[in-house]
């Protein structure tokens, strides 16, 4: 069970100094770069040149390999062992055992594919690492962002590890009346009920309390809105989100060009 | 003044056959601290939150009789107006946290963001009012961190900020421990003083005995009385209907029975008047037989 | 069945120390409460008792089975254990139905699940509710369904987690209700509170927690006096004892009944001698 | 009603309040299904919740919500799977609106109709994102299908077909069990509460 808010890590490194909206930027640009551009190493080279260094920077260095691996390497040995056995466009055998044949364009595709969602995974993973999730949604609020969105999220964040508890809390009690969680799958299949059923109904009657105390809060006051804390963003982040745009047209070029 | 004027208020959930409240008629003058006792389902919920607005405007049903505040008739008000004319604090504290914001100190000035007030201002409210709620050590930590007397503060904290003229609280300290009873009960009985009109549901008798101005206890849906605590505390129709009473109460009422409490001196409600009581009974039977 | 808690030390994941060598015995037929501020280490020792929890030194013996040897739902049998927010578990269409699931799971003949679902009922005054879906009720209704749901289990030792928090006066006296019926059927109470009133006028034993050690355990009578003890914990004595207190009595009293005999004893002493107390 | 306006009556306090709820419950469900080790994810009754008594858009945003809450708490793998979530809470949505809310077969027939969209959304994401192999066991009747001579596309969405329906129709009957269980009075504070209760007479 998950008892954080997000990846976040508190840290005091000019990575976190920087303004949300710009990591998200950097981070959306560096994946349609991956996937856009051209040539195998593409991928492996924005990971190993630009956010490998960039999470040493944000002294987040070992947590952001060790999250890396651990959310990607099952998956890349699932993908690199099916790819380079049943690869459709396979011709090129590598070598052969029993009934199976590697393929080499197996390989370099899963290479590739396996690439760009380590990027992909890891420039998110980045931007988490190095963002309170309260100042990202304080900043795109004020980008726009409607507040009942930004509402949404915040609360999310906060009530799924009260909703974890309370589970913890159902499972004790039930099994305190002798319920049996290990057993057989029919068994298991009627755990459910008992464990699901006070957790969701529980939860539902909370729901309307919650919404009177937030409407007693002015939540639905049609004043328009201040906010309490302003996030800085300073004229360097502006140049630098606009040259992300002139990456990704460049990509996107590099993609579509014959 | 009466901020407060409810009339022959008679009102039915949707989908209910029986009323939740009938004919209740009250008026609570300005800076006043009245009690409601019942049983639950009496309709103390229900009272506190036509004080607040909710019913009608939120719960719909159908709704009988007057109720003003501040002279302002509730069914021709928009609700998202009249919460800031009284605040609503209720039992669970863990209700109250909105979830929006990730520390005590943006917490308690959510209220203010919504309703447009300037930041400088926003922060000198809710810095006085954490000071006045003693939840200002508390103001980088995380709402859903703290113990449930520390949540029930920052809740009241959260609804004070904005000022409200009536204070309304359902059971607010029910879900606490002794402890966190004890905070909450001080900082209400800080704000009567301060002058904030306060109607409260509360089932603890004997910190009502010692704190509120005026006692109503409800019953079905109906006021059976009210008063002085001390009168209506120590009514003996109270346990008929469900109501809790203290327990300087209910031994002096077994004493009385035995004529070792003088048959028409008023029942004690707090520890005070139960051992003042009692002691003037053993010094008079000493003195006489001296 | 005799409960033996001997040296229990228990260490949660994070590295706080709930429990710091708590030694308890509880005899068949008692009634015990546990009081203590929150942080005490209350839960964390009662849920040792139905194996919920198992100690990282020493040892909880239920009868004849160490608790680390037998899985919860086993031990289920033994124990019944009800939490303090019903909706924690109550999930059935039917008040009936909520009541039987405990005794159903303990793999009971369907007759006596349909007599303890019947005498369960029965005693939390439930009876002509037995056919509601149970999120139709009011919370306090709820409370005695849970608290029915567990009596109904039959098991010769039952914990209540802080059963009176949250309820009205008419409630409780539902609760103190059950409790008496089950202590006639020399079940063994165990109770968690911070309402030290109920304590003082429905249990006959009291076990003073604070920082996962048992600062004082005894008869309510020695226990509830002493308090510099229970204000280690911030517990204050019961209202009555603390009246007793300021009015000199000579002992410690918990309930109505004992305050009024020793009211009766002191006026009738005086009546009788005109004599022994001192001038002030 | 103009579409914008008919919007923003399913958007009303409750709907805003239940929608963190809905996620959660989501969430929290999915790891209770992998603490009892059953052969189903059961992550999306939740968001089939929301979109029948709240309406497609209700629905639709739970879905999205949820995959960008997975993605910042658990695994960031799930960001581009948003547009999958998205249509099961709008398909749901759009069902209870027609009246499939209203009986269990009605739901059986939603929870199919929700399996085929995820199948069909899910398909091209599988295809260019992971190259038609993800983590999941199901990606084995991919491989055996490559194996046979199909082509990609083909092989991912046959093997969504297959699975799909499973997980989806359970799904939607617990989140209808779910309703069952509320109380009329509080279903009534839901912007769609027609969609699941019996017409009027």
């Amino acid at each position: 069970m998950v008892e954080r808010l997000s990846f976040y890590l508190e840290r005091n490194s000019p990575l976190h100094r920087l303004n949300p909206t710009t990591k998200l930027v950097v981070a959306f640009t560096l994946i349609l770069v991956a996937f856009l551009g051209r040539g195998l190493f593409l991928p492996s080279l924005i990971f190993l040149l630009i956010l490998a260094p960039l999470s040493f920077l944000g002294q987040v260095g070992r947590e952001f390999l060790r999250t890396t691996l651990n959310l990607l390497l099952p998956l890349f040995a699932f993908l690199f062992v099916m790819q380079s056995l049943f690869y459709p466009g396979g011709k090129t055998v590598l070598f052969g055992f029993w009934i199976f044949a590697v393929k080499l364009e197996g390989v370099r595709f899963a290479f590739l594919t396996a690439t760009r969602v380590l990027v992909m995974v890891s420039s998110f993973l980045l931007l988490l690492l190095t963002t309170h999730p309260g100042v990202l949604l304080l900043d795109l609020t004020q980008r726009g962002l409607p507040a009942s969105v930004a509402y949404i999220l915040a609360s999310t964040l906060q009530i799924i590890p009260q909703m974890q508890a309370k589970a913890a809390t159902i499972l004790d009690a039930q099994r305190s009346r002798g319920l049996d969680t290990s057993g057989s799958l029919g068994r298991r299949i009627r755990a459910l009920l008992p464990l699901v059923g006070p957790l969701v109904f529980g939860s539902l009657v909370d729901v309307e309390e919650r919404a009177i105390a937030i409407e007693a809060r002015g939540f639905r006051s049609s004043r328009p809105k201040t906010s309490l804390v302003e996030i800085e963003d300073r004229p360097l982040e502006r140049a630098l989100r606009w040259l992300c745009l002139l990456a990704f047209i460049l990509a996107l070029g590099s993609h579509l060009w014959p | 003044m009466a901020v407060i004027v409810i009339k022959n208020l008679t009102y039915t959930y949707p989908t209910m056959d029986h009323p939740a409240l009938r004919e209740v008629s009250l008026e609570v003058e300005a800076g006043e601290f009245v009690a409601i006792i019942g049983p639950n389902g009496a309709g103390k919920s229900t009272l506190c939150y036509t004080l607040a607005g909710f019913v009608p405007h939120f719960f719909k049903g159908e709704l009988q009789g007057d109720v003003y505040v501040a002279g302002q008739d509730i069914r021709h008000v928009r609700l998202e107006d009249w919460v800031l004319k009284v605040g609503l604090v209720f039992q669970n504290p863990f209700n109250q946290i909105s979830g929006a914001k990730f520390t005590v100190y943006e917490e308690i000035a959510f209220g203010l963001e919504n309703i447009g007030v300037p930041r400088e201002e926003m922060k000198r409210r809710v810095e006085e009012v954490m000071a006045l709620t003693g939840i200002a050590d508390l103001a980088d930590r995380s709402p859903y961190a703290l113990s449930g007397g520390q949540q029930q503060r920052v809740a009241l904290a959260s609804i004070l900020v904005m000022q409200p003229e009536v204070l309304v609280l359902d059971e607010p300290t029910s879900q606490l421990d002794p402890i966190g009873s004890r905070e909450v009960f001080q900082v209400i009985r800080q704000l009567a003083h301060q002058g904030v009109t306060i109607v409260m549901a509360e089932h603890k008798v004997e910190w009502i005995a010692q704190y509120a101005d005026r006692v109503i206890a409800l019953a079905e849906g109906e006021i059976i009385a009210s008063g002085q605590p001390a009168e209506v505390l120590t009514d003996p129709r109270l346990p008929e209907y469900g109501i809790g009473i203290s327990r300087y109460t209910a031994v002096a009422r077994q004493a009385a029975e035995e004529g070792l409490w003088p048959p028409h001196q008023r029942l004690p409600v707090t520890l005070e008047e139960a051992a003042a009581g009692f002691r003037a009974i053993e010094e008079t039977d000493y003195a006489r037989l001296r | 069945m005799r409960v033996c808690v001997e040296n229990v030390h228990f260490e949660y994941p994070g590295g706080v120390k709930a429990l710091r060598g708590v030694s308890l015995i509880i005899e068949p037929g008692e009634r015990v409460a546990i009081v203590g501020q929150n942080g005490a280490g209350k839960t964390t020792l009662v849920k040792h008792l139905n194996g919920l929890l198992r100690p990282t030194q020493g040892q909880v013996i239920i009868g004849d089975w160490d608790t680390s040897q037998v899985e919860v739902h086993r031990l289920a049998q033994r124990v019944g254990y009800v939490f303090q927010n019903p909706d924690d578990q109550l999930f059935c269409r039917t008040v009936a139905e909520e009541v039987a699931f405990g005794p159903r799971n303990l793999g009971y003949a369907p007759e006596r699940v349909h007599q303890l679902v019947e005498e369960a009922l029965y005693l939390a005054e439930l009876t002509d509710k037995a056919e509601i879906n149970p999120y139709d009720l009011s919370p306090s209704w709820r409370k005695m369904v849970a608290l029915a749901s567990v009596i109904a289990m039959d098991t010769p030792i039952v914990i209540f987690d802080e059963p009176t928090t949250g309820q009205d006066a008419r409630t409780i006296r539902r609760i103190e209700h059950m409790i008496e019926a089950l202590r006639q059927r020399g079940k063994t109470i165990l109770t968690i509170t911070h309402d030290i009133d109920f304590c003082a006028e429905n249990f006959e034993r009291v076990v003073v927690m604070g920082q996962g050690q048992v600062l004082a355990d005894g008869p309510k009578e020695r226990i509830l006096g002493m308090v510099e003890v229970l204000a280690q914990t911030y517990v204050e004595p019961p209202q009555l004892t603390r009246l007793g207190m300021q009015l000199g009595f000579e002992t410690t009293v918990c309930t109505p009944a004992q305050f009024l005999e020793t009211l009766r004893r002191r006026l009738g002493h005086y009546r009788a001698n005109g004599l022994g107390r001192s001038e002030n | 009603m103009k579409l914008v306006d008919s919007i923003k009556k399913d958007f009303n306090t409750m709907t805003l309040v239940l929608i963190p709820v809905a996620i959660a419950i989501n969430v929290v469900i999915g790891q209770i299904v992998v603490l009892l080790r059953l052969p189903v994810y059961l992550d999306s009754i939740g968001t089939v919740l929301v979109g029948a008594i709240c309406g497609p858009w209700a629905g639709a945003l739970t879905g999205t919500l949820s995959n960008i809450i997975w993605g910042l708490l658990i695994d960031p793998n799930a960001f581009p799977w948003f547009p999958v979530a998205l249509f099961i809470g709008f398909v749901s949505g759009w069902c209870a609106h027609f009246g499939l809310f209203r009986t269990w077969w009605g739901v059986v027939i939603t929870g199919f109709l929700v399996a085929i969209t995820a199948a069909l959304v899910s398909t091209p994401i599988a295809v260019y994102l992971y190259g038609g192999i993800t983590a999941s066991g199901s990606s084995f009747i991919t491989a055996f299908l490559l194996q046979t001579g199909r082509d990609l596309v083909s092989a991912v969405l046959s093997t969504n077909f297959l699975v799909e329906p499973v997980d989806k129709i359970a799904t939607a009957l617990l989140a209808y069990a779910i309703i069952r269980g509320l109380s009329r009075r509080y279903l009534m504070r839901f912007p769609r509460a027609e969609n699941v209760t019996p017409k009027k007479a």
